[in-house]
Order: C-alpha cells, then structure tokens, then sequence
C-alpha cells in the first residue's frame, strides 16, 4: 500500500497523469457516480444512441428469425468453408470479452490501481460481448432449438457429449467464462447497489437497488470475507480467461487442417484477444468519460495504459503471424507452405494485405508517447485494430478452409446479407446493451475509486 | 431506561483511522458483539474487532476439488463407461482431453462457492436490518464510518455504553431501535 | 397398404417455427429428419394419383432373378398335365420347412393334420378335404401345387403368400402328413415302435391358445400360459 | 528534481558477497577439470552435457535480461528492488558468448543436419536444409549475441552512469532501449531456441516453442534473482530493501511463469496428441515412453502441480528461507526441462543420463556466479539515485 | 432512512432462493419424465385405424402365426402389411356382412390401399432390418410387447434410442432361440422352465443369452453400438 502509493506519486511527479484528478473526496466520488444514475436527466443523445443501437439489435432479432424460419442455408457458408462469419464473428466477440476479465481481475491481482475507474463497464463490456459470442455457435447449428444437447443430461437417446471434441469444451469454456463474469460483475456491484439504494429517492428506485443489493450494509465482517471472496474470484477469473481463448483456438488446433494445426494458437489467441478488447474498452471509455464528464476519474492514463497494452499484444499477434509461416517453411510441409502462400498470393491476398497493415503496421504508432495521449488517435487506432482483428479470425477461418487439400473441392465463401445483418446486429445489441447499462447501474465501481483515495488509507499502526 | 427495544448504539465517524481506533478501544474495553460499517473495506477493521477466522477459502477449496473430481469423473464415466465411442482411434478414458472441461468445471464450482459462500457466511440477502432504521445510517455507503456496539452483548449497558462512545471522538452517538 | 404419419407433421417451415416456439417444452415433436422425403416401403405418397409409393410392375418386366424358365418348378404342370414329382429332393431339412410353413398357412383352415378342421373352419369357412382321403392321397404332387399356386373351390390362391419352393416344401410335408395317419406299425423301427407303444399319443396343439406352435425340432409342446 | 537520498547507509554489497564469489571460482575450475577430463574421454557425451549446462545458464543471463527490461516498461517496486541483480546477470553475457564456441566446436557431433550424408538419408526438407547450414548457423548465433549484447551493455550501462550524482533521470532512455529490445529478445531468443534446442530433430516443429522458452526463461531468471537477493537479504543493506510484500510479488510471479509453461507445454502436447501427425508425435513418442516418462511425469508434479500449489499459500511466499527453497528447486526443475527436452533426441530407446549431464552444469555455473559477484559487488545494491528508487527506500531514507 | 423492506422480507429472500433451486430442479425432472412419457413416445396409445383390426382375435384367438400375413419379416428389412387379398382370403366367406369391414371391402373391390396409421414408426435417419433381429433370436414380442393380447395396436416400447442401446449393449439380457422368435407367450428361461437350445437345457438367461450370442455369431457390443450400425 505505502509502497504503491509512493510509486504512484512518483510517476506523476514524473510527469504520467494521475489516476484521478486531485481535489475529490468519498461524497464527491459517490455523488458524481450515482447521479449519472438517479438524477441526471435521460438526454437526448443517449435516447438517439439507445434508439439507433435498438433498430440494429431488431434487424438482429429479424435475421435470426429469419434464420430459424428457412435454415443456415440463407448464410453464405457452404463446402468447403462452412464455417464463415458465424465463427469469426464468435471468435471476435469472445475476444473482446477479454480485456474485461483482465482488468477486473489481472490488474487487480497485479495491484494496478488504475484499473478501478475502468474495471466496471469493462467486466460489463465482457458479459454483453459474450452474450454476442454465445449467440453465433447456437445460431450457427443447424437446428439451433436444439443447442441443450450440448449439456451433459441423461437423455433419451443415450447419447452425451463427445468430450474429446474441442467444440464441447467450448461449450463448457464459454459458458464458464460467462457464468464467471456475471459473478465476479455481479459481486462487485453489490456495494454499490446498497450505495444507489441510500441514495435514491424514488420509492420504487430505491425498492429495486435495496433488492439487488440484498441488504448490504458495509460491515466489516461482511467487508472482509468480501475482499476474500473478491480476490478469490479475480484467482479464479485469470487462469480462466486464458483458458476461454485457448479451448478457442483448440476449436481450430486440434484439427489438422493447414492454417490451424499450430501450437502456437493459445497464446497467439489470448493475445489477439486482449488486442482486441482493449482496443473494444478504448472505443468505450473515450466517448463515456467525455459525454459523462468523467475525465476526473478516467485520465489520460488509463487512456495511455490501455494503448501500451494493445501495443504489447498486437506486438505478440506480429510475433505469431511470423512464426507461422517460417515454421510452416522449416517443416517443408508442402500444405502448410501452400496455405500461407495462399494467403498471400490466392485470390484473398487483399484481406490479407489489409490485415497486416490494420494489425501489425498501423498499430505501431503507438510507439509515440504523443500519440498513446491523444484521444481521438486512440480512438481511430482502436477502430483499426478492431476491424483488423476481425479480418485475423476471417483469414485464419475462411482462408485455411476454401482451398482443401484436394483441388476438387476448392470454393470461395460468399457472405451474403444475412451474415451482414446478423454481424452489424450484435454490434447494434452490444450497443444497446451498453447503454442500458450506462443508465441503470454505476459505470464506474464506486467503493472501489473510494479506496484510491488517500484518506482510503489507515493512518495507524496494524 | 427506554421502553423501545434497543438494537445497538450508533457512533459516527467522519475517517477509517478514527473508526479502526474506536474499534481497537471497543475490544479492548471487553466489547465483542459490535461491527464497524464502512463505504469501502477498511484494512484490519474486522481484525481490530476480534473477527474469527475467515472461512472462504475453505469454502472455495472444497467447491473446487468437488469441481474438479465431479468434472473428471463425469467424463470419464460418460466416455468411457455409459457409451464408449471410439472417436480417431483415441483411448476411451482420453485424459489429456479431459482435462479442459475438468479445469472449466473445477473453476465454475469454485467461482459459485466463492460468491455464495460469500452470501451464506454475510447472512445476505437481509433486506431488512434494525440498523436501516437509524437515519444517518444510509452515509455509511457514502463517506462515513460507523461503529455500533449491539444490545446484545454482555456487558451493554445504554447509558454507560453510551458514554462510552461518547467519549471516542465521533460525530455522535444514536440508539437504534430493534 | 399405405402408411400416413399421425405425429406433427405439417409443411417443414411451419413445423421449423413451431420447433424454436416449443422447442424445450414439446421435445417429442418430429423434425425434419424423422420424416425425411423419401419413400421407404409402402409409404404414402401424394406423388402418384393411388397414393401409393410402392409401384406395381409394369406388365412384362422380369425383376431380377425372378426370370421363370423351369416351368415345373413354377406350374407343377408337365404338358398341362400336373406331375407327380418333387422339382427338388425332399430332405429332412425341405420336409422340416414344410412343416413349419403348413402350420403357418395352410393349418388354420386345414388343421396340423390335416383333417380339415381348422380354427377358421370352426369359425364358419367352408370345410376343406380331409387329405386323407383316396382322391387327395392319389392326387399327383402338381395337383396341390396347382392349388396352392391357383386356388381351388372356395380356398383363396397363396402364391403371394408362400414362395415357390416354400409351396413344393409344403406338399412334400403333406404327403408325410398323408402317410402318418395311414402308416403301418411294421414300418416303423423297432426301438421307436417300443417307445411309441409304451407312451400314450401326444396332444395335439390347441389352436386359439394364442401360441402359434414352435415348428421346431424339440417337437415339445408349447409351454403353458402362466397368468 | 530531487537531491540523491541523504543517508549514511552503505548500500555497497556486503563482504559475503566476496566470499561468495571466490569459493564459486574454485568450484568452477574444480568441475571445469573434471569436464575437461569428461570431453577427452567421452567428448560425444561431454558435448551433449555441455549443450544443456549452457542452454540452463544461459536462461538465467537471458531471463535476467529479459526481466531488467521488462521491470523499465512496467515500473513498480518488484524491479527497482531485483534491479541490480538482474544487471548483474545481464552482464554475464559476455561469458556465455564465450561459452557459446565449444558449441560452435562441437556442432558436428551435436547436430545430425551438420552431415550431409546423414541429412539425405533422414530425408530433410529441403528448406531445412537451407536454414540448418553451418555457416548461416554461426552467422545467426553472432546475430542474437549482437542483439543482446546491445541491451545488455547499455541498459547496464546507463545504469551504472546513474549512480553517478547529479541525479539523472534516464527513465525514458531506459523504455526507449527497453521496449524494441523486448521485441528482439523475443524474436531472437525463438530462433535460438529453434536453432540450438529444436534442430536437434529438425522434423519436429512447433510454432509455440520459442514461447515456452521465453517462459522458462523468464522463471529462470526470476529465480535466480530472488535466490541472490535472499542471500543478499541477511545483510545489509538488503535486509531493509527487502520487504514480505516484495517476496510475495516475486512468489506470485514465480506463480504466473509456471502458470505459462503449463499452458504453453501442456496446449504444445494437447495438439500433437490430438493432430497425431507422424511428424509432430514422434517428438512426444521419444519422450513420453521408456524412463522418459517418468521425466515428464516428475516436470508435471513437481514443475506445475506442487509448486502451483504451495505458491498459492501467501505464507509461504512471504516467508524468505521458503521461498529460496522453492527458487532453487525451480531452477533444478528447468534443468530437467531442458535435459527432457534435450537427451531424448539422443537417446529415444532407453533413458539416460550421464555424469557430465551434472558436472558441466555446475563447472560454468561456477563461473557464471562468479562473474554474477563480481559483476553484483561493483555496484550498489540498489540504485540510489534513479528518482523512482525512492519508493522502495522507505520513509526512513529520504 | 427509513427501512424498505418489511422484516419478513429477510425470510422470504432466503426462501426464495432455495424455492428457485427447487423449482428447477423439479422442472427439469418433469421435463426429463415427460420426453420419456407416452405424452412424448405414444407407448401404448392405440391410434385410430381404418378398420379395428385385432391382433388379439386373429393371433390370441385364432392362432394365426405372425407370418400369415407379414410375410416378409423372416427375410427382409420390412416386415410386410398385407395387401387386401390377404384379408379376404377369410373375410370372403366369414363376417361377409359386418359393416366393420366395409372398407376392405371397398379396397378390394377398387383396388384402392388401406391406409393405415403407422404405429411402430422409427425415425427415418435409423436404420433398422427385421430379418438380422429374427435371425439373431430376437423374438417378436421382445419389441412389439404382447401383440397377442392387443385388441387395437400400439407401440409397447418408447421406441426412443436409450431403449435400443439397452438391448444392444447387453444383447444375451434378451435372447432366445431361433425357433422361439414367434411364440407371443414365450418365456425366458428359469429353474422350473428350462429352455432348450442345442440339446442342451438352460435354466438361466445369462447362460442361454451367453450360448446363443456365441452360436449366432453376434458383433461385439462394440460394433453393435456404434454409431453407424443403426444411423447409416
């Protein structure tokens, strides 16, 4: 605790901008962070934000129904890819979920303390991203009604899941990865329901948050075995998120497809992951903290410390994308050596092209201090990396499978409208989700900014 | 004396390092059913108090090996008991395949002993509690520090308890009704 | 005969809806893949105008193998006249067969031994022969076949029922069912004829005991019904 | 700016550290005499011995390296307290570059792909053959030992420039060197490890092996750092630098590099076994069968499985004379890393396991050591004047 | 503040919490119960048929042999439904007048077919072959329960995959010799009812079922229960 608030003094005097902006106080943390909440006026730009991300998230709703009406067939997934958009969005979104898991719990067992001003609509950003994610491998079954025969449960047909297949454990990762994250999102909220309850003044308001809250009232005790838990989940949390991306490039590894059978993937996965989630918390974080006022609370450093991060990852996605094919190379494997010859030469040379200069060259601007504190640089940069970390998932998907190894079933995957709508109608759902959430519950963790202050800190001897 | 029931006595504070203090004076006065209530965890308040020892991790540990033994053996039962299926010529109790689902299952059921557990050992959900009667009470999810010493505890006594807390340099003391 | 689908079933699209509306709650609703589109036998089929999946041959074709050149086998008829000969050696193992197929088609109007009292007779059918008669007992092996094949009198034919070479079975087993009600003792082997004479007759099989007898070779009777 | 640190504290390494350093010299020439004897007698062996003592001491210069500059890009009290141990073994490069001319000697009984012969009959790739090229081979090993040597000297360097007052403040120089130099010891540590350790049997590959290399590393170093600095810690000025919450930091690192090779080594194994390629299993079939396997199952016990759960528990990771034991045990569980990943591929049949495979270990690590005081002792223990040395001084020094 | 919540509330939250967990549970198990139910199956729900034929009058009572009219199960997939004709091979002469029978009758006279409601109706992704089971000495009622006493037809089994599994994972639990297949009240053997096979009596199904898996050459369960035995 000394120590950290020591180095962190330091560093500012050094000229990195604090986590918080001085001059606020416990009330003012508390008052600033629930009025978002119970007193500020619906405005007009969030109705226009909830309204547009709504009309996406019904298109959603229409193609899925669409969907369940006439069959995969209307996607334009067929032999030999027949795995388009569905997977690489699913890929995409889960990653995204990443970075919230990291900071909520990495960055807490790290002891990094500007993670809490962003920890909360982060851990959020990752429910509604796996929510998009969990959606696809369902919708992508051909009879997705069917999806509980996923589960383990004695049926009828005597029949249980084949747990030697990657595509179970993804069931079980990704299901686990989100169960976990309400949890973990869920505990951190309960301090700060009881906080809105205290606060609220309209009956029913006050009705719904002391509900949720459960009747926290801030004991020690409770406080205690709290923290416990709390770190506990955060223990828990970190090994899983790994496990979530990998059991995710198991889906593609542990077939001997060229293109997928590499061991690199897990950590190639993760990495891309938090790349791109972090480049997901940047495209949240600068829009909120300026059209909330919460640049007190989040600073440029978190702003900066985000685009460090997204520099190191995207540095060991660079990493794999030259392993692959030098080890391909080595091999001799003539598969392996075709299909990243494919990718280079074959008629998706122009995804390719783009996906280095999206991933790999674009990014490295952030090498410059000045442009890692430029919000707006950020934000373009983070738009970047988002689109091209959906360009990775659909090179390594659609890439590796529309030349098979015999040339008679060589194909080229066509999306239609439909992958389209269904793709931009979870960003619309993402959206609305977000900004639903933005209203009803604190987007910043209240008790946690609290803790950061210095009068936080016992001033006596233990 | 009052003819309410009494719940405990209320003393306000306005820092965690006055509130750790009370406390560390509480115990050390012969108090023992008292709780300190705070808007953020406040290091070695529960300590200062006589807090006995913390459970979660117990609690968290056998979820987790229930988890993990649970998970393993569910496959192993499934795939090579109930209905071995010969899948790519790999062993029918394939273990390097199982240990994925056996670490998500281990980590879901400790995750779930974690925040239940956490429950069940707070006594949460209380929606309702005596000390939400108290008026002030609802500062201690805002910016102040509460200590409250129970009616319950043996050597309660209301006027000289509340001199008691009086004299520990809070904001107030108040008498919260059962 | 046709076969119609009583579960849900309806056009796939609407059954599609209803499947992601009932999806947990109606799990024994039938889906695609249990009806598929294909014809499996005596399926009903709103293809054709008889509704029927299973076609009729076409006058004048010859399903493989059913070519029939040796009109003896398949007439019983030699110059228009029935023969008196069996197309095939009539071993134990064709005479066991010919037992087993009597009983199930010709025992129940002619009775397992052929008396012609069977349990549809009894039931008002008209009564058959008795194949212990002279003129049966002299009629040539391709007088039955010709019967069986054709029908005689009131008796429907049975060519669609029983096969070609299941029919010379059946004559075979009833020409020994002709010699055993009129056999002499002197023909049987003495250690058998000791037995036999020893043990009282076995009972024959009830019909209408709701077990149609074991055509085996325990010859045993068939086990009682235990309620 | 502020002014040095007023204290009349020595942070001069203490007198052990001399003692140290001499009685490490006499066990290097004392096992540098038996490996001399091992290479005139059995030199096949000797040099197969000699390739994993180096590749273990050279994971501790390496991971010290790589930690200094990651501790600059971080920032935060863990590196500013190992920092100087880490320079310090940053600077033994030199000697490993030293070390590395046996190897280069020896490549002929080391490397089958070093016989042309040989290679037509194992049938080698042709690309293979391209990049397992003698010359190109020496060529690329002066390429890493260049690119590390960069940032080894003037990391250590600038460092040393700062204990000189005026207070100067080189954080940015540091992070400027210390980010690119992440990146190429990255990259030039993954084609090392393919180079030295994976050619062994070129028809194997496996894109994740750098990592698990950069892991093992990463540990090893760690290690050696916190095994230094307990020592260190009896005395002053270490024993007032060194706080309960430093070790537990150094514990839950410890944690997390074990954490990735289990991660790494255990997906490494998941998609061969699954993929059963012949190419790719073999590898695995040599190691996994014979007395071998009782090799990977004691890297997985006492590797993952016990470590990971002792350094769950705060107290031990708190508590020194715990904590070095693990260390030191960590650092022996990468030697046997390296020996399962290494000796197979000479002996696939049957286990084996030499002498030599213990002498020549400890012979440079003698050296190595030495070198480590030497290099510890010509510095303070800390560096005082770094600006953000301060947070780990404690109110008392200002 | 004043308080939100009433003092029962504490009470009610705890109890709803554990009233949730049973709840589902519950739910789960009814849903679970209801997929093997008659409501999912249709065991032994007769379905309404152009004519009521019984099994019971022509099988129990008169002692028709199975095969009298389905002809084909001894040697093909199918078992055979007879066409008209075979009906008439009776029904021309007895209850010539009963209106029952009116549209056999009609059949007959225009050649149109019956159609019948199928009863045991197996998927169309599930390969299944009457012949290999007669031959292997799975007898009728093994599968079709009792259909000499059936006065109108229903399926006696679910017909769902576990109740196949269960048969072709312990094959000997329900063999019988081969000259048994067609006796509707056959029983499995027992002290005091011993079974002959081979000229040997079995006094046990586990010996018998052993002896017959061996004499008719059974597949491993392994083979048996793999996937493409049945979904090919």
């Amino acid at each position: 605790m000394e120590q950290k608030d020591r180095v962190e003094e330091i560093s500012v005097r050094h000229g990195r901008p604090p986590v918080m902006a001085p001059g606020h106080t416990f009330a003012t943390i508390t008052d600033k962070i629930s009025s978002i909440v119970l007193t500020r006026p619906v405005s007009l730009g969030w109705m226009l934000g909830v309204g547009f991300a709504s009309l996406w998230a019904f298109i959603l709703l229409f193609a899925v129904s669409y969907l369940f009406y006439q069959g995969v067939g209307i996607w334009g997934v067929n032999i030999p890819v027949a795995w388009g958009f569905a997977i690489v969005n699913f890929v995409w979104w889960v990653g995204i979920g990443h970075a919230g898991t990291l900071i909520s719990a990495i960055l807490l067992l790290l002891r990094q303390s500007w993670r809490n001003s962003i920890n909360r609509f982060a851990e959020a950003m990752t429910l509604f991203a796996v929510a998009c994610a969990g959606m696809f491998p369902v919708l992508h079954l051909g009879r997705p009604w069917l999806a509980y025969w996923l589960f383990p449960y004695p049926n009828t047909m005597n029949v249980w899941p084949q747990f030697r297949s990657p595509l179970v454990w993804d069931v079980f990762a990704v299901s686990t990865y989100f169960t976990v994250s309400l949890l973990f999102w869920y505990q951190g909220l309960i301090p700060d329901l009881a906080t809105l309850r205290d606060r609220a003044v309209n009956r029913h308001t006050r009705t719904i948050y002391g509900f949720l809250a459960m009747g926290w009232r801030g004991s020690a005790r409770h406080w205690k075995r709290y923290h416990t838990a709390y770190l506990i989940l955060a223990g828990l949390a970190t090994p899983l998120v790994l496990s979530v991306h990998t059991v995710v490039s198991y889906d593609f590894t542990i077939a001997v497809v060229p293109g997928w059978h590499s061991t690199i993937f897990p950590p190639f996965f993760v990495a891309g992951a938090i790349y791109s989630g972090f480049a997901m918390v940047l495209i949240l974080a600068i829009p909120i903290r300026y059209f909330y006022g919460l640049e007190d609370f989040v600073t440029m450093r978190h702003l900066e410390n985000s685009g460090m991060i997204m520099l190191a990852t995207g540095l060991i996605v660079a990493y794999g994308y030259i392993m692959e094919p030098f080890m391909a190379w080595l091999s001799g494997n003539k598969y392996d050596m075709y299909q990243f010859w494919d990718r280079a030469h074959g008629p998706y040379w122009w995804v390719f092209l783009s996906l280095i200069t999206m991933n790999v060259v674009i990014p490295q601007v952030l090498w410059i201090p000045k442009v890692r504190r430029n919000p707006a640089w950020l934000f373009l940069i983070s738009l970047d990396v988002l689109i091209g970390m959906w360009i990775e998932r659909f090179v390594i998907v659609v890439i590796s499978l529309h030349r098979d190894f015999l040339t008679s079933s060589w194909g080229m995957y066509y999306p239609t409208r439909w992958d389209w709508f269904t793709l931009l109608g979870t960003v619309g759902f993402f959206f609305m989700c977000m900004l639903l959430f933005l209203r009803v519950l604190p987007m910043i963790s209240i008790f946690e900014l609290r803790e950061l202050l210095p009068e936080a800190e016992v001033k006596v001897e233990p | 004396m009052s003819l309410v029931p009494v719940y405990g006595l209320l003393a306000e504070f306005d820092n965690p390092t006055d509130l750790l203090l009370a406390a560390r004076r509480a115990h050390e006065e012969g108090y023992r059913k008292m709780d300190g209530y705070s808007p953020f965890p406040v290091e070695g308040l529960a300590e200062a108090m006589g807090f006995e020892r913390d459970r979660m991790p117990l609690v968290v540990l056998i979820g987790g090996l229930l988890g993990c033994v649970g998970g393993y053996l569910m496959q192993w039962w499934i795939s090579a008991v109930s209905y071995p299926i010969n899948s790519g010529g790999k062993p029918y109790n394939s273990w390097p395949a199982f240990l994925v689902v056996t670490f998500e299952v281990t980590i879901l059921c400790a995750a779930l002993s974690a925040l239940f557990g956490m429950l069940g050992l707070n006594g949460l959900p209380m929606p309702y509690h005596p000390l939400f009667h108290s008026a002030r009470f609802e500062f201690a999810t805002r910016d102040r520090f509460f200590l409250c010493i129970e009616a319950s505890d043996p050597r309660f006594e209301l006027t000289q308890t509340r001199r008691f807390l009086e004299g520990l340099g809070g904001h107030g003391v108040s008498e919260v009704p059962y | 005969m046709e076969f119609r689908r009583c579960r849900i079933k309806g056009r796939h699209r609407l059954r599609s809806a209803a499947g992601l509306l009932l999806a947990l709650g109606l799990a024994g609703c039938r889906l695609d893949m249990h009806d598929q589109p294909r014809f499996k036998p005596l399926r009903m089929s709103d293809f054709y105008a008889d509704l029927r999946s299973s076609r009729p041959l076409e006058p004048g074709t010859i399903a493989r193998g059913e070519l029939r050149s040796d009109s003896y086998f398949y007439t019983g008829m030699v110059n228009g006249n029935p023969g008196d000969e069996m197309p095939f050696p009539a071993t134990k193992e064709v005479l066991e067969r010919g037992r087993e197929r009597f009983n199930i088609y010709c025992a129940p109007c002619h009775s397992r031994t052929g008396d012609g009292n069977g349990m549809i007779v009894q039931r008002g059918y008209r009564r058959p022969p008795s194949y212990h008669i002279d003129r049966l007992r002299n009629a040539p092996l391709g007088h039955f076949f010709d019967v069986i094949t054709n029908g005689f009198g009131a008796m429907p034919d049975y060519a669609e029922q029983v096969p070609a070479r299941d029919r010379w079975a059946i004559i075979a087993y009833i020409r020994a069912l002709q010699l055993s009600q009129q056999a002499p003792l002197s023909i049987v082997p003495p250690a058998e004829r000791d037995r036999m004479l020893s043990q009282p007759p076995p009972v024959p099989a009830t019909p209408g005991s709701g077990a149609t007898t074991p055509s085996g070779t325990t010859g045993q009777a068939p086990p009682e019904v235990k309620k | 700016m502020s002014t040095a640190p007023r204290t009349n504290i020595d942070f001069a390494a203490p007198p052990i550290a001399a003692t140290i350093q001499r009685r490490s010299l006499w066990v290097g020439i004392i096992f540098g005499i038996a490996t001399i004897i091992g290479f005139i007698f059995t030199p096949a062996q000797a040099i197969r011995s000699y390739l994993l003592g180096y590749m273990w001491w050279l994971e501790m210069t390496l991971g010290c390296l790589a930690l200094l500059m990651t501790q600059f890009l971080t920032g935060g009290s863990w590196g500013m307290v190992l920092r100087r141990f880490f320079e310090a073994g940053s600077r033994c490069l030199w000697l490993m570059a030293v070390l590395f001319l046996p190897i280069i000697i020896g490549m002929r009984s080391l490397y089958f792909w070093t016989d042309s012969a040989a290679v037509a009959k194992e049938g080698l790739q042709h690309q293979a053959q391209m990049y397992l090229s003698g010359p190109f081979f020496v060529m690329r090993a002066v390429i890493y030992f260049v690119g590390w040597g960069v940032a080894a000297y003037f990391l250590t360097r600038w460092s040393g420039l700062q204990d000189q007052p005026p207070d100067r403040d080189f954080s940015s120089r540091f992070r400027a060197l210390s980010g690119p130099g992440v990146v190429v010891y990255f990259f030039t540590m993954t084609f090392a490890s393919v180079d030295w350790v994976m050619s062994l049997q070129p028809h194997w590959v496996s894109t994740i092996y750098g990592m698990i290399f950069v892991a093992g590393q990463g540990l090893a170093g760690l290690c050696l750092a916190t095994v230094m600095a307990i020592v260190m810690a009896k005395y002053e000025p270490m024993r007032r630098i060194l706080k309960p919450s430093n070790l537990n930091d150094y514990g839950n690192l410890m944690l997390t590099f074990i954490m990735l090779w289990g991660w790494f080594t255990f997906s490494q194994w998941l998609i061969d076994w699954a993929g059963n390629e012949p190419d790719e299993i073999s590898w695995y079939l040599a190691r996994l069968h014979h007395g071998w396997r009782y090799v990977g199952f004691v890297l997985l016990m006492f590797y993952f499985c016990v470590p990971f759960l002792l350094l769950l528990s705060k107290n031990l990771k708190r508590d020194p004379r715990s904590l070095i034991w693990l260390a030191v045990w960590m650092l022996v569980m990468r030697w046997t890393d390296l020996f399962w990943q290494i000796e197979p591929a000479f002996n696939r049949d049957a286990f084996h396991i030499s002498w030599l495979d213990f002498v020549i270990p400890i012979a440079m690590g003698g050296f190595w050591v030495w070198l480590f005081y030497y290099n510890l002792r010509a510095r303070p223990l800390v560096p005082l004047h770094d600006p953000r040395a301060r947070a780990i001084l404690g109110p008392d020094i200002d | 503040m004043a308080q939100i919540f009433h003092r029962s509330t504490n009470t009610i939250s705890r109890f709803t919490i554990f009233g949730a967990l049973v709840v589902t549970a519950l739910g789960l198990w009814t849903a679970l119960q209801l997929e093997r139910s008659p409501y999912t199956t249709f065991a032994g729900v007769a379905r309404p048929q152009p004519v009521p034929f019984s099994h019971a009058h022509h099988v129990g009572g008169l002692g028709l042999d199975c095969r009298y009219c389905h002809t084909s199960v001894e040697n093909s997939g199918f078992a055979g439904i007879p066409p008209t004709k075979t009906c008439m091979n009776c029904h021309s002469q007895i209850w010539t007048n009963a209106p029952m029978l009116e549209p056999v009758r009609q059949s007959f006279q225009t050649g149109q077919s019956l159609v019948w409601s199928r009863v045991n109706d197996l998927p169309d992704f599930v390969y299944f072959d009457h012949s290999i089971h007669i031959n292997k000495g799975v007898g009728c009622d093994t599968c079709h329960g009792p259909v000499d006493r059936m006065p109108l037809m229903y399926n006696y089994a679910s017909l769902q995959m576990e109740w196949c599994l269960d048969c072709h994972r312990r094959p000997e639990k329900y063999l019988r010799p081969r000259q048994q297949v067609f006796n509707m009240r056959y029983q499995q053997p027992d002290e005091f009812h011993p079974v002959e096979f081979n000229g040997q009596k079995y006094t046990g199904q586990d010996e018998l079922g052993r002896a017959l898996v061996k004499a008719y050459h059974l597949r491993t369960v392994q083979d048996i229960t793999s996937c493409n035995t049945c979904h090919r």
